[in-house]
């Protein structure tokens, strides 16, 4: 196993004379000021600048696992994950290249030909992050050959059901239920591209001894892979507003 | 009532039986000694392996329940590592290892030819529970290739031939 | 200046993209006045013709009749664009493609048949292993997803065509609806 | 314990030794193991206590004398005679012949290159001492340097000497080891861990277990000389559970060093304390990497997490930590014994010292080497392992495993040093050295690295999970037959983008076995699929799809 060196930023020394907290930095040759702590997705988003996302949600912890994010930074040869990488003073982040543009494509080919995603005939079709995500970045076509797993569909919960074929594993049903309801009813067994999301003891949904049936999970499902049942194409709209408040109400709890 | 009462009575009876069989308490004693802390999770699951020969699902929820894992995360680990198995091994077990220097020397037609003579994928174990198939990412024996593990015993410098030859006697031990 | 030379094609596709073709209303009729449609399911034409501008493509590649014509297409065909989601994707007729062929066909003639339950064996093309999208065939110049893309995404990609130049169609179409 | 107490148990224990007039080491580690060295070393046993020679001769069973593709190997001392492919049968034979010279048929010369071209540093032990028994480390100068640098040195004047000594780490790419230490030892905290990585997972390397069978204690002294240099106190190992042995022999040298008080409270009587713990590894590649591994420790799944935070700020839980290779801490107390200036001097200038190696593959001697940084291939291939077997064609050598790349013929004269690997599209990785003949097929070894890559991917990030798995289909339809021109564009193509765009080590290295076989043996690429013809004959072609 590899350990690469490690990168160094460039630590601009111009920090002086700056109010406490608040640093300035250049996102796409624009000059956007941040405060200390805070991510280059976080800082980009208040300034209405698009950076591509799938894993990330607000109001989860960042996994930095999609790599749809990542962002070119001067003076780094890494590319790097905008979610997860704090901004510093000086920073000059370029989100939108060329380079950029061809591995995001490529990313969305690979979990477009991971699994069985048949936009045509999925429950979240025109409600779909990743759809969304494929029409705006320009991915007309998949070059790589589709692997067609042969996955099932857990429909044994009275309420949701889970679709494995359209899961692109961002975990963001794992961590929702970790993190804010508490359950931890999810989680991914094997690994690699064997990995599948399980809930318990990778029992049916419906036998889950630890589900509270709270539907955050399906709520903050990005695909058509977790939806409820009885629901329609055009009524599957997923809500996930609950989740900033529900931070800042426990935030202020503390 | 009475269900609530069976319930807790299985319940007591499950941690006594636990309590006495001396290889649950090779497995609570690491739990003990790591102060029931989650971390022990792993370390918890090598010693139900070496103690039992495989994870059985009702020792994942006896781990889960004693270390406070949640279930999921219990699946989770016990599936990630290859190291642990969900099944029980045969009574034979076959390793042949696939490091590199086995690969260049011949290890993939040795696996070839097994699973052509026992019918089943490496990972898997015949049906009549007689044989296990096993791969081995390396086995630390490169000077002595393509090496294979046959009960226990490394043997270096194996053709298909001569490890045929042991499943062959594993097979007639199994049928007579 | 001469019309374009345009042939249409439907492989394995429920011709919900020729619909969705026909659906541009009186736009239609301005497309029409510069192109001359010389083979598909739209006209008589029995045989594909030499000297193709441009060829829609519906429809996933299922037969081995499917990838002949595609080939023979692409031969004759300066652009071809592949139209739509089975043409793109495989779509809906790929979702038996993680299944095994002969497990596909045993539930389709078998299983779901009320009588006379038989896999027809004769006369017919040759199913593949799987159904599969166009660019794994054959070169493809424009892509145009969407079940089917909608009517005003093909108007923009024949304009762009007939005016010479290959369209950008993302944010015009996507995959599903 | 006290230094003069050390030198009693070293003076002791040599006077012991020289008491008798033959010592036979057996050598009891894996390769020997595996043939059957260990009913050699009985019969030794057996034979000496029939013929009454108990108080002339003794049997020892030592790690690894390196020869691995003579085993079993048995060392007679002090004649300095080396006995390969040993058997019970010539176990009588090599008795007879302990006072009149050696046995001609068995006997090793030590004049060949094997051995000669060698420097041991990492290894001065193995094969020297009974890994089980601390007496023969400490006669062996074990826990002196410790001595040294507790009571002779301050925390950072360990820590400059690494430094000064110029050592890299042994585990991958290389990263200056004193500049890791100083980092940690800077981070401001209470709580601090070391922890050795011994999750060798590289599928052709065994340089680790082989130390930690062979030289147990040495390890556990150059972790106690990290602790002490960057302050912390407590340290794990993060060992293999396929290797049982090493585990065994860690364990048993743990206990036998907190009983003696080289680890525990108040070593040397100094404030210092420091407790090593071991941690079972499961199965998982990826646990070599950094985060990795401590997310394993920690009982948790080994999935890396994005850095920075690094392990040297935030580590073992929250807490900073320094994490070093079994190889890299080996080196530690020999550079603390004879200066860092006596280390700097060995290897080339920016490549420090020496380098284990696991030699396997198509060479006639295989096993494990030591030589400085700088070595040039061929005198490792041709000189030390003996040229190739069956007098067969050097075609290629591998380095760094399922991280690294395959080194052509041209680049035979090419210096084993970072730098010099890199360049040709290689790593030192670990140190595993597979050389291939003709009969090796270079796209079926790329597919075969990434098998190994795209079943060890944790599957976290989309990159390595999927991009492995389209590499390994792609290199599929190759060897079988059924690739098409297109191909080898995709191929370079997803080659970059798991490269640049995956989350951890394994992912951005994943590729290099694909682009240096690509880049040095691209007209073996083509053949495969412009002809469908496996020119080294291992592939077998035709048995593509229907239908295409």
């Amino acid at each position: 196993m590899t350990i690469p060196a490690y990168p160094t930023f460039p630590r601009g020394d111009s920090e002086l004379g700056k109010p406490v907290g608040i640093l300035t930095l250049k996102i796409d040759d624009r000059d956007v000021s941040a405060r200390r702590g805070e991510t280059i997705l976080e800082v980009a988003r208040e300034n209405d600048i698009f950076i591509p996302t799938l894993c990330y949600l607000e109001g989860l912890s960042s996994l930095g696992a999609c790599r749809l994010c990542l962002v070119e930074i001067k003076g780094v040869t890494k590319l790097l994950p905008a979610c997860v990488t704090p901004v510093r003073q000086d920073m000059e982040v370029v989100t939108d290249s060329e380079r950029l543009r061809r591995y995001r494509r490529m990313i969305l080919e690979l979990i477009f030909s991971e699994r069985n995603h048949v936009c045509s005939v999925c429950v979240s079709n025109g409600h779909c992050e990743l759809q969304t995500l494929a029409q705006k970045l320009g991915m007309t076509h998949v070059r790589f050959d589709y692997l067609y797993p042969r996955l099932a569909i857990d429909a044994s919960h009275e309420r949701f059901s889970i679709d494995h074929n359209r899961c692109v594993l961002c975990m963001r049903c794992v961590r929702v239920c970790d993190e804010i309801e508490g359950a931890h009813t999810w989680d991914i067994m094997h690994r690699g591209i064997s990995a599948r999301v399980i809930t318990d003891l990778n029992q049916p949904w419906g036998e889950s001894e630890t589900c509270t049936g709270c539907s955050k999970c399906v709520q903050v499902c990005p695909t058509g892979a977790l939806s409820e049942k009885g629901k329609s194409v055009a009524e599957m709209v997923k809500h996930k507003e609950f989740l900033p408040y529900l931070q800042i109400m426990r935030r202020n709890e503390r | 009532m009475e269900a609530l009462k069976e319930t807790a009575s299985k319940a007591q009876d499950e941690t006594s039986k636990r309590a006495d069989d001396p290889r649950w308490r090779r497995v609570n004693r690491v739990m003990r000694l790591h102060g029931y802390r989650p971390n022990a999770l792993i370390e918890t699951l090598h010693m139900v392996q070496d103690t039992f020969g495989f994870l059985e699902m009702e020792a994942l929820k006896y781990v889960a329940k004693t270390l406070q894992v949640p279930l999921s995360r219990v699946y989770a680990v016990a599936t990630f590592y290859h190291f642990f198995s969900l099944k029980p091994p045969g009574k034979h077990t076959c390793v042949v290892c696939m490091g590199t220097a086995c690969y260049i020397s011949g290890a993939a037609e040795i696996m070839h030819e097994m699973q052509e003579a026992l019918h089943i994928e490496p990972g898997e174990t015949t049906a009549d529970g007689a044989i296990s198939l096993v791969t081995a990412r390396c086995l630390g024996s490169c000077g002595l290739a393509p090496a294979v593990v046959l009960d226990g015993e490394i043997k270096g410098k194996m053709t298909p031939a001569a490890v045929l030859e042991t499943i062959e006697r594993w097979q007639a031990d199994a049928s007579g | 200046m001469g019309k374009i030379r345009m042939a249409t094609s439907w492989l394995d596709g429920c011709s919900g993209c020729h619909m969705s073709l026909l659906d541009m209303d009186e736009q239609l009729i301005d497309i029409v006045g510069k192109v001359d449609i010389v083979y598909g399911p739209l006209v008589d034409a029995k045989v594909i013709p030499e000297g193709i501008d441009v060829v829609l493509v519906e429809g996933a590649v299922s037969t081995d009749a499917d990838v002949e014509k595609l080939r023979l297409l692409r031969e004759r065909s300066a652009i071809l664009v592949s139209l739509g989601d089975c043409a793109v994707t495989a779509n809906v007729p790929g979702m038996r493609n993680r299944f095994p062929l002969a497990e596909v066909l045993k539930r389709g003639y078998e299983e779901n048949a009320p009588l006379n339950a038989q896999i027809p064996r004769e006369d017919l093309p040759h199913l593949l292993d799987k159904a599969r999208p166009l660019h794994e065939f054959v070169p493809v110049d424009v892509f145009l997803p969407g079940c089917p893309p909608p009517a005003d995404a093909i108007v923009y990609m024949l304009q762009e065509l007939l005016a010479g130049r290959i369209p950008d169609l993302s944010n015009k179409s996507r995959f599903g609806a | 314990m006290r230094l003069d107490e050390i030198r009693e148990i070293a003076r002791i224990e040599a006077d012991r030794e020289d008491g008798y007039r033959h010592r036979i080491n057996v050598c009891v580690a894996a390769g020997c193991l595996s043939c059957q060295s260990a009913s050699v070393k009985d019969a030794f046993e057996k034979e000496i206590a029939k013929r009454g020679l108990e108080n002339w001769c003794r049997v020892k069973g030592v790690g690894c004398l390196g020869l691995c593709s003579g085993g079993p190997l048995v060392a007679i001392e002090p004649a300095g005679i080396l006995y390969h492919t040993v058997s019970v049968s010539d176990v009588s034979d090599v008795l007879e012949a302990l006072d009149d010279g050696p046995l001609d048929r068995l006997v090793c010369s030590g004049e060949t290159p094997f051995f000669k071209r060698q420097k041991k540093i990492v290894l001065e032990n193995c094969g020297r001492i009974d890994p089980e028994r601390l007496e023969d480390y400490i006669a062996a100068g074990g826990y002196q340097a410790l001595h040294t640098a507790l009571t002779l040195m301050t925390p950072e004047e360990i820590t400059r000497e690494i430094e000064k000594s110029g050592l890299r780490g042994r585990g991958g790419a290389g990263f200056p080891t004193g500049l890791k230490w100083s980092t940690v030892a800077k981070a401001d905290n209470e709580t601090k861990f070391v922890i050795c990585n011994a999750d060798e997972g590289d599928p052709g390397a065994f340089m680790d277990r082989s130390v930690l069978e062979s030289d147990p204690h040495r390890v556990l002294e150059g972790m106690a000389l990290a602790a002490r240099a960057v302050g912390a106190n407590h340290g794990f190992i993060y060992v293999r559970a396929e290797y049982p042995l090493a585990v065994k022999r860690l364990k048993k040298a743990i206990a036998q060093a907190e009983h003696a008080g080289f680890l525990g409270n108040n070593i040397f009587h100094t404030p210092f304390r420091f407790d090593i713990n071991v941690r079972l590894g499961a199965g998982a590649f990826v646990c070599g990497e950094e985060t990795a591994l401590i997310a394993s420790i920690e009982g948790q799944l080994g999935r890396p997490r994005p850095r920075p935070p690094y392990p040297a700020e935030a580590g073992l839980w929250g807490y900073p930590t320094l994490i070093n290779n079994v190889e890299t801490l080996a080196n530690i107390v020999p550079i603390i014994r004879e200066g860092s200036q006596w280390f700097a001097g060995i290897g080339t200038e920016k490549s420090k010292g020496t380098k284990v190696f696991a030699l396997a593959g198509r060479v006639n001697n295989t096993g494990l080497i030591e030589v400085p940084m700088g070595t040039s291939l061929r005198e490792i291939v041709f000189e030390i392992g003996g040229g190739i077997k069956e007098g067969k064609q050097f075609k290629a050598a591998q380095t760094g495993g399922p991280s690294g790349g395959c080194i052509p013929e041209h680049s035979l004269d090419l210096p084993m040093d970072y730098e010099s690997l890199a360049q040709v599209g290689s790593i030192m990785g670990s140190g595993g050295m597979i050389v291939m003949d003709e009969t090796s097929c270079m796209v079926d070894v790329a597919r075969y690295f990434m098998e190994f890559c795209r079943s060890e991917s944790c599957g976290k990030c989309v990159p390595c999970r999927v991009g492995t798995t389209q590499i390994h289909e792609l290199l599929g339809k190759i060897t079988n037959g059924t690739g098409t021109a297109g191909d080898l564009t995709k191929l370079e193509e997803l080659c970059d983008l798991v490269k640049h765009t995956s989350l951890c080590g394994l992912g951005q290295t994943a590729p290099n076995p694909v682009m240096s076989t690509l880049r040095h043996f691209r007209e073996e690429y083509r053949a495969h699929i412009e002809d469908r013809f496996c020119p080294a004959g291992v592939c077998r072609m035709g048995r593509g799809k229907e239908g295409e």
